[in-house]
């Protein structure tokens, strides 16, 4: 198992009521994986978990994406800066 | 040859636009074209007045400071003749008013791009990189929905 | 509605940038796109690297500053959408790296012209202000000659 | 006879040595008549005169413009400003 952490921003922080959680996830586990696993564990959120983008290490990843051990990903909804 | 200067940043401090053009100056630099965005007070939203008490920003920071980045790097690809530039982004409660953010691109001439090269910057910020805002007004408070749709 | 405000200055003092954009700025106001005209202190000439060690700038003040109110008007007719603007050029004996000329144009967004506007700004105000400028450099001092045949 | 003052600038001070000077003209003096007066005056800066561009009371101004009485005059070579 690969332990990752995942930093929530905006109204993904806002819906499931954490700033960053810690996963342990299987080894070759991709981007498309984990929204699944994220809507079973918030059920509420699911809107929001759909609707997310993610991205690993800094980069905004695409579902194929593998996660590697120690990533640091994050999710979060589209960005509004500026 | 001068390298030219790069500024990114992501801040809660106020931006002092006479400082960060300053800052991308080159004795060889003529011509300075900068974006500021501001924090709007009164707006329309679907044909309705709203007002807004203030905003709040927040950031992926590690994130956004790396994104800030790629668009210099972008910038510099499309228009080589760029010289200094700027692109700062300021978070946390900010009222009406306010500068939020400063896309400043340097060049010896007016004609080589810097227009061009500005507007780039701040629709390329707009698209990807993280930050997002809040507003709160007299009604209440809600998450301003981006323009876009994420980029890569 | 609140009038917009339109700030015309020939001045020799140091060009405050923070300030003026903060002086045309609306409750309304969420975008200002900028041009800072700045004295080059390295330049090419016919491909020749030239140096300058500095500009003296003068102008024929109550005309040129009729002629500022000119620049405005015809953005403002030509862009209804601006808000404020500010268009400030300083004269007097200025060093490389120091900013000259400002031309600001604020609105609501960042597409309803405050980019062309600026740009049309510049190019008019060195069409038609009457302001020049002589170069002094290490092999002595020239006037600047105007880049187009002076206007209306 | 309608007295007008010229403000000379830039290559034009330079050339004829004066900030400004004073005119007696003629009534219904056109701006086209003006450089052939002020050449003959100083032709030294014949060259400079001939390429100045003209305004009346800070508006530029064609040949043909008569000059009134009282008027502010001014020469200058093309603009460089920004």
């Amino acid at each position: 198992m690969n332990q990752i952490t995942i930093k929530l921003f905006a109204t993904l922080r806002d819906h499931i009521g954490e700033r960053e959680i810690r996963l342990d996830l299987p080894q070759n586990t991709r981007v498309r994986d984990l929204k699944p696993i994220l809507t079973a564990r918030y059920p509420a959120a699911a809107a929001s978990i759909e609707a997310a983008l993610v991205s690993v290490n800094h980069e905004y990843a695409l579902p194929k994406k593998q996660i590697p051990a120690g990533a640091e990903v994050a999710l979060f909804p589209h960005v509004s800066g500026g | 040859m001068i390298k030219s200067p790069t500024i990114i940043k992501i801040t809660e401090k106020e931006l002092d636009i006479n400082d960060l053009l300053a800052k991308i100056t080159l004795p060889s630099t003529g011509a300075i074209c900068s974006f500021t965005g501001l924090v709007r007070g009164q707006t329309n939203r679907d044909g309705f007045p709203s007002e807004t008490k203030y905003l709040e920003y927040e950031a992926y920071i590690p994130m956004a400071e790396a994104k800030l980045k790629q668009v210099a790097e972008e910038i510099r690809a499309r228009w080589p003749a760029i010289q200094g530039i700027a692109i700062v982004q300021r978070i946390g409660r900010l009222y009406p008013e306010t500068p939020t953010v400063l896309i400043a691109c340097a060049a010896a001439h007016r004609d080589t791009g810097a227009f061009d090269a500005a507007r780039y910057g701040i629709d390329r910020l707009k698209e990807i990189v993280p930050v997002w805002k809040k507003e709160v007004g007299p009604e209440g408070e809600a998450w301003v929905e981006g323009e876009h749709q994420g980029g890569k």
